[in-house]
């Protein structure tokens, strides 16, 4: 009891050490634009080191050996990015850097020093920060609380040390201001939208004023702008002589920022390259084992009459969406752009039935319909592919055969009442295949699965309803190009036989690439319609800022 | 206003037992019991509810089988302003306390069933105690199987002069469970029977517990048990469906069980002849003895036998004998 | 090659640990006293497993939509008490309803069960539409019925006395055999057998587990989950019904301190049977071995002559140790 | 303009809805009863809220993180019986020491309170050492501090009686008084405002918000969970172990039944106090409002002469209908 309460103290008085010392994480983040040039020359010294080394990892978990051996080696100040298909294993090795997974063997060179890494806390105080893939906000607690978590600001007070309220306030506001985030200190979590949650995270991983920052998949749920501005705070970072490790899907955003690739394949290391010597084909490339030479698959479609139309929609919470009206035809994919925040999300679910609205109505095949649940909405040949798969996608103990069938379950009750197993296990080996879903069996539950692959899982489940409107909410949300290119080649075929799409996107090129015509929302209206071919990223940005004030 | 009774018309008229408590003379007394439902204590509640008819106002409260409750409800009363307190202690040592609290009040106190420590009782002179002993209770089980046992030679199974039995005890460490093990066997030594205990386990006064205890036993003791003792009733029926899957209680397989209570489902088996006996607790002349010891002291008196219709021992104890309840005298407990 | 077998036989023996543990616990049992392992002891056993089977599968629905049911114990005690009340002889001398004629067998066993259902209705209603925590909207219910029964129980001229002198007809179902194999084990073997079915082979099976595992993914995926969610809690109310008319029927008696404390044993075995505190994982085997587990211990240490207070410890480091050796299947982390 | 501020009048009650459910339940009370509003009856009020006051704080923690105790209660008991034996006169006749020195007041007090810290600390280990739920957890600690305690009840000359003849400076405690406030009220709001400024003012109360809100998010920041978890259910063990020495000093008495079920009373009083079943949401006062709802309804209802049945009924409805107007709060979809 008396150590337990020891240690526990200490750890408090490590934390009080750190903020005497002014070398909390606000003064730091202040620094770089007065001491630039000195910082720039330290830069040049150590720019050659390597400042982390992690040598021969291996990793298995039940039935899949998720790393091979796999070494990496990132030097001072770059920004070291890491590549793979959906589980090839990136995550696994960040998280046995970051001390959550434990490797089975392999070791880990920090400054030239071996060092041990059981737990979060052992990383953060070596100096490592990481922004996670699945975000991890405490809901019910204030923005600040959530940044300073683990390390609260002390007064001491006698024997007794209480939380400076004030002082977190303040480095919060700081920090805020000076990464140029909006978002006010004391905000209740769970009231902010995912880009802005995601946004903190970022500023709370900057805060430890960390040697080694990992970002994995740090831009799935950002816009455009706020990826501009994270790498504006990523390049001062690096002058500061941070390294960074940066995982992510999103080709362009490699080529633009890192210095060095390293290239992943299924748990193994394929290598490490300068980013100046790759392109997009070559990482693309080496990241699938195979060539791949377009983005988008040539569409076949030809919108044909209306299949859905939906008129003056608005929802019955204030400042949510208002006065929705557009149509989507049969065979026609309707790209929905936006900022986040635009209420791209509450649109689309109201009408998928799972929000109220104040009034609007929708029609199907010229017929007015009452959706008031995702019931009615199957029962009108609806789908949705939701935007957060792990709140309200995957059922994690569940194998992935059920998850897969789930949805669709009720076509194999036969008779009896008993579900005719075997049908369904063969409809769902057969979505399987066509969507190339890594998993060892359809026994396999699905939270085993890598990310991606549990998104396909996701878009199986609604293929097998065989829905006639699709509703896609970022359906390549966290998917590796591969896995995109297949998912395309779906979502085209689709539309081929005649379906009809509505897909929300938050990457341009996506929406460009995929849509016959595309709808921009601001401030939950709808600010334009504008036709696929003749868009641009600059016409779909001003469409996008329209209410903006 | 009326007299409240038990059962559920005490909700309405207990609206009125404040205010008739002030409007008329009606003296006013507060009756905790220790457990709402235990079986004996529903009918010595009844009883006191009956006696109280147009007499006296009493508030009739629940302890649920907790004494830190109990002192609450204590509490209340005294808040009340009660007359005669009537308290059926969870646990008889901490009558002490109890007696205090009415001490300072200048609340006359009459316990009942559960008789509190004599150090406790001299405490004050108007603290009474009406019931039975509660090792009486053992000690008339005890007489039972003695009486079997003697007319019934081949009750000794083995032949060796010893008594095997296995005992089916209450709740561990309820004070009846206690004293009714402890009593029941001293009685059969006191008679000069040597005995063997088999088993013992607890049924937690429960008919259910006591069918399962009994069923392991029989298993793994087979035809050794020569005599059952069960703390109650409940668990003594639930060891005879035990004992009837057995294959007792038909043709010459007869198994001696005794209970306590009286209750009617243990009548029945009195006369079927599956039960040797049990034992009655007087519930109706606890009850009454009990409302009118406090009747008499809520108005201010000196309780007697003339005013109470009940003898009073040391100045102070009401006893109100347990009976011994065979297959012959069952009318005395119906 | 070699370890790869090894880590396969780990494997498998970590998967069934509890089979295996309950076969260690009654090879321990019956190291100490091998009269432990004949078919009485397995009959008694599955006896005395039988209702609790019927309960923990009713619980078991509850859990695995990552619910909990406190109330499951006062639902037997109400339906034992409702049953019995209706089918005693007609010259029993203390009858609840003294001139109630004699009614068909069934009719007071589908009114016991309807009470179960109108309690698991209410309880479905509070969770599904009200949105209250099932641990607590139970645990008011759970009072609620608690009261109903007694006020029931305490009706003149029942007054809180236990119930007794049940028919002939009903007792047999209790107690009664067919080809030597007893009706209530048959009953429970049943019903188990059609609640792996439900949960294997239907989509109301595939939709519960769906619940518990992710409601907010059922709700999107299509799943009426409000509409799951009040069938569920109804249909282990017509479980818990059903087992407290076999508790009634099986003991030949009925208070209303049936059921007490049943829950937490219902609950215990699912979790030791390894169904999960959050719901969404579990199988219908499993908790047979969790409920028969717990038999064992029950039956096997009263049989080699434990004492009880030790018999708790015991229990408790069971629970402890099963689950913790179980829930090690679900730790991938490190 | 003016529907905006209805608007803000009728979230400020919904927010507030339990301070203003509490008055309700007070104002319905006294128009029954007049007398209700006394001085007295706020007093009898706090008296017995006190110990509930320190339960339910130490549930609250535990609540917080997402867990629960269902063993609260036996820590109680184990608690209140280790206390009460080595704090008898010297001249009681019955002690369960009969050759125990007088030893200094806070000797068996902290004794006491260290068997409470022992049993949360086993709980701690295997809750975050062996990754075993609270709830199943917190089952089996339970059944075996129960075990232990009945043991160390029945060792001889005790023998499962009641423990009484408590010293005078030791039921003090419970029952003393300085300048006409209860020691024991003083006692719970001293540890009601330490909680308060913990879960306020402190990294540590933050904390325990922070795992009960999102275990992992902690883990990630560096908090060690498992590290605070022990911590919390150790705290926990100890304000239960703490309030066994209240009630023992309360009522003057102890068994080891003292404390049965306590913890489903300060779980309901944590619910009804608008603490969150899933953790991380909840508030000192809250837990305040909470046990006093239940401190009014217990002594309010017997105060105006509801038949105790009715009573299990009322509060049961309380907790449903309080918990669901409550819950409306987090119930932002759609
Ligand atoms: N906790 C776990 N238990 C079992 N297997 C796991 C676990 N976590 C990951 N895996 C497996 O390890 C492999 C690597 O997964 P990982 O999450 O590291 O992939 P990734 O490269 O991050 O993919 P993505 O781009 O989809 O996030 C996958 O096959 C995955 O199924
Ligand atoms: N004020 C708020 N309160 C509660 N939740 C919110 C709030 N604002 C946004 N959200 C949640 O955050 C998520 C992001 O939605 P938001 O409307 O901000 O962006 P979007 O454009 O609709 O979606 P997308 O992220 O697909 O572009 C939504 O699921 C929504 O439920
Ligand atoms: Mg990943
Ligand atoms: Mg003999």
């Amino acid at each position: 009891m008396g150590t337990l309460q020891e240690d526990y103290e200490g750890k408090h008085k490590r934390r009080k050490v750190k903020h005497l010392n002014g070398g909390n994480a606000t003064c730091l983040a202040s620094v770089p634009l007065k001491k630039q040039n000195i910082i720039k020359k330290v830069n040049s010294i150590m720019m050659d080191e390597f400042i982390l080394e992690i040598n021969n990892i291996s990793k298995e978990f039940p039935g899949v050996k998720a790393l091979d051996d796999v070494t990496l080696k990132v030097k001072t100040g770059t920004i070291h990015a890491l590549v793979g298909e959906n589980g090839a294993g990136k995550s696994t090795l960040m998280k046995c850097l970051f001390g959550i997974y434990k490797p089975d063997s392999g070791q880990i060179v920090l400054n030239k020093k071996r060092v041990e890494i059981n737990n979060p806390s052992d990383a953060l105080k070596l100096g490592i920060s990481m922004i996670h893939q699945e975000l991890h906000p405490v809901p019910y607690r204030n923005v600040m609380e959530n940044i300073w978590l683990g390390r609260f600001p002390e007064k001491k007070y006698g024997p007794l040390s209480f939380v400076d309220h004030k002082k977190m306030y303040d480095d919060t506001r700081l920090l805020l201001k000076e990464l140029n985030i909006d978002i006010k200190p004391n905000e209740k979590v769970a009231n902010l939208s995912v880009s802005k949650v995601q946004l903190m995270e970022i500023a709370k991983a900057i805060s430890y004023d960390s040697k080694i920052i990992i970002m994995d998949e740090p831009t799935s749920s950002l816009t455009e702008n706020e990826v501009e501005h994270l790498f504006k705070i990523i390049k001062d970072l690096k002058k500061r002589g941070v390294s960074i490790i940066y995982i992510s899907h999103k080709m362009e955003e490699i080529l633009k920022i890192a210095d060095e690739v390293t290239i992943m394949r299924d748990g193994k290391l394929i290598g490490t390259w300068p980013a100046s010597e790759l392109n997009i084909d070559m990482i693309i490339s080496k990241m699938v084992g195979r060539d791949l030479t377009n983005r988008f698959p040539k569409r076949q479609n030809v919108p044909g009459k209306v299949k859905m139309r939906v008129e003056n929609l608005t929802s019955s919470i204030p400042n949510s969406f208002k006065n929705i009206s557009f149509e989507v035809r049969e065979g026609e994919i309707l790209g929905v752009g936006g900022l986040v925040g635009a209420q791209r999300t509450e649109m689309i679910e109201a009408i998928f039935g799972l929000r109220s609205v104040q009034a609007g109505e929708i029609f199907i095949n010229g017929e007015k319909v009452n959706i008031k649940s995702p019931i009615d909405a199957k029962k009108h040949k609806i789908a949705l592919l939701t935007e957060d798969r792990r709140l309200t996608g995957i059922i994690p103990l569940m194998p992935v055969l059920e998850n897969t069938s789930i949805a669709n379950i009720l076509k194999y009750v036969k008779p009896n009442f008993l579900l005719d197993s075997k049908k369904m296990r063969n409809d769902v080996a057969k979505a399987v295949d066509l969507l190339r879903i890594k998993t060892p069996s359809l026994n396999k539950v699905i939270k085993d699965l890598s990310g991606g692959n549990q998104q396909k899982v996701l878009f199986a489940r609604w293929l097998l309803t065989e829905p006639e409107i699709f509703l896609l909410d970022e359906p390549t949300r966290g998917i590796d190009v591969g896995a995109k290119y297949e998912i395309y080649t779906i979502i085209a075929d689709l539309a081929k036989q005649g379906k009809s799409i509505i897909m929300i996107s938050s990457e341009m090129p996506e929406l460009l690439g995929m849509s016959d015509r595309i709808m921009v929302m601001c401030e939950g209206r709808m600010s334009g319609i504008i036709d696929g071919s003749k868009a641009t990223e600059e016409e779909i940005m001003r469409l996008a800022t329209k209410f903006i004030a | 206003g009326k007299a409240t009774s038990g059962g559920s018309e005490q909700s309405s008229g207990s609206s009125q037992s404040a205010e008739s408590q002030q409007s008329s003379a009606k003296p006013y007394i507060g009756c905790a019991i220790y457990k709402f439902d235990d079986t004996f204590m529903t009918s010595v509640r009844d009883t006191i509810a009956k006696a109280a008819e147009g007499k006296a106002t009493v508030d009739i409260v629940d302890s649920q089988n907790s004494q830190p409750t109990q002192n609450d409800k204590v509490d209340l009363f005294i808040t009340k302003k009660v007359n005669a307190l009537a308290i059926n202690p969870v646990d008889r040592t901490a009558a002490g306390v109890l007696i205090d609290k009415a001490k300072t009040a200048n609340i006359p106190i009459v316990f009942f069933n559960r008789e509190p420590l004599p150090e406790d009782m001299q405490k004050w002179d108007k603290v009474y105690y009406v019931g039975a002993k509660a090792e009486e209770s053992g000690t008339i089980q005890g007489q039972l199987v003695v009486d079997y046992w003697k007319a019934h030679p081949e009750a000794d199974k083995n032949k060796d002069g010893v008594m095997q039995y296995v005992m089916l005890k209450g709740e561990p460490g309820h004070q009846d469970a206690e004293l009714r093990t402890k009593y029941s066997i001293k009685a059969v030594e006191d008679a000069g029977i040597k005995t063997e205990k088999l088993a013992e386990d607890t049924g937690m006064w429960d008919r259910v517990k006591g069918q399962e205890k009994m069923a392991a036993f029989i298993a793994s003791l087979g035809d050794k048990i020569e005599v059952v003792f069960a703390n109650n009733d409940d668990m003594a029926l639930g060891a005879i469906e035990a004992l009837k899957a057995a294959g007792y209680f038909s043709g010459n397989k007869f198994m001696p069980v005794v209970g306590v209570d009286a209750t009617a489902p243990a009548l029945q088996a009195l006369e079927e002849g599956t039960l040797l006996g049990t034992v009655l607790n007087d519930g109706k002349n606890q009850g009454n003895a009990t409302f009118m010891l406090s009747y008499v002291l809520a108005q201010g008196l000196v309780p007697d036998k003339g005013n109470t219709g009940y003898e009073i021992t040391d100045g102070k104890y009401v006893w109100v004998p347990y009976k011994k309840i065979t297959k012959e005298n069952i009318n005395d407990a119906k | 090659m070699k370890n790869e077998n090894m880590k396969k036989i780990i494997e498998s023996i970590s998967q069934n640990f509890i089979y295996i543990f309950l076969l260690i616990l009654i090879v321990l049992i019956a190291f100490v006293n091998p009269r432990f392992l004949s078919l009485v002891t397995l009959r008694d056993i599955l006896l005395q497993s039988s209702t609790r089977v019927i309960i923990a599968i009713g619980m078991f629905c509850i859990l695995l939509t990552g619910g909990v049911d406190l109330g499951a114990g006062r639902v037997i005690g109400l339906a034992a008490v409702l049953s019995a009340s209706m089918l005693q002889t007609p010259d029993y001398a203390r009858r609840f309803f003294p001139d109630l004629p004699q009614l068909p067998l069934w009719l007071p066993i589908v009114i016991a069960i309807l009470a179960g259902i109108a309690v698991g209705l209410l309880n479905g209603i509070i969770i599904s539409k009200f949105s209250v925590p099932p641990f607590i909207a139970t645990l008011g219910t759970q009072v609620i019925a608690y009261g109903v029964t007694s006020i029931y129980f305490d009706l003149p001229p029942n007054n809180s006395q236990p119930i007794g002198g049940l028919r002939k007809d009903f007792t047999f179902i209790g107690s009664g055999s067919i080809g030597g194999v007893p009706i209530i084990v048959i009953i429970a073997i049943v019903i188990a057998v059609i609640a792996w079915i439900v949960f294997n082979k239907t989509s109301f099976g595939k939709y519960t587990y769906a619940i518990g595992g992710n409601r907010q993914a059922a709700e999107v995926s299509g799943i009426n989950v409000k509409l799951m969610l009040l069938l569920i809690y109804t249909i282990a109310g017509a479980c818990f019904g059903f087992a407290g008319v076999l508790e009634a029927a099986r003991t030949g008696g009925a208070t209303n301190n049936y059921g007490f404390m049943y829950e937490f044993d219902a609950i215990s075995a699912c979790f030791v049977g390894g169904v999960s505190t959050t719901g969404g994982v579990g199988t219908v085997p499993g908790v047979l071995a969790g409920v028969l587990i717990f038999g064992v211990i029950n039956y096997g240490l009263t049989f080699i002559g434990i004492n009880p207070y030790w018999q708790y410890i015991l229990k408790g480091i069971v629970i402890v140790v099963a689950v913790s050796i179980d829930i090690r299947k679900y730790l991938t982390r490190k």
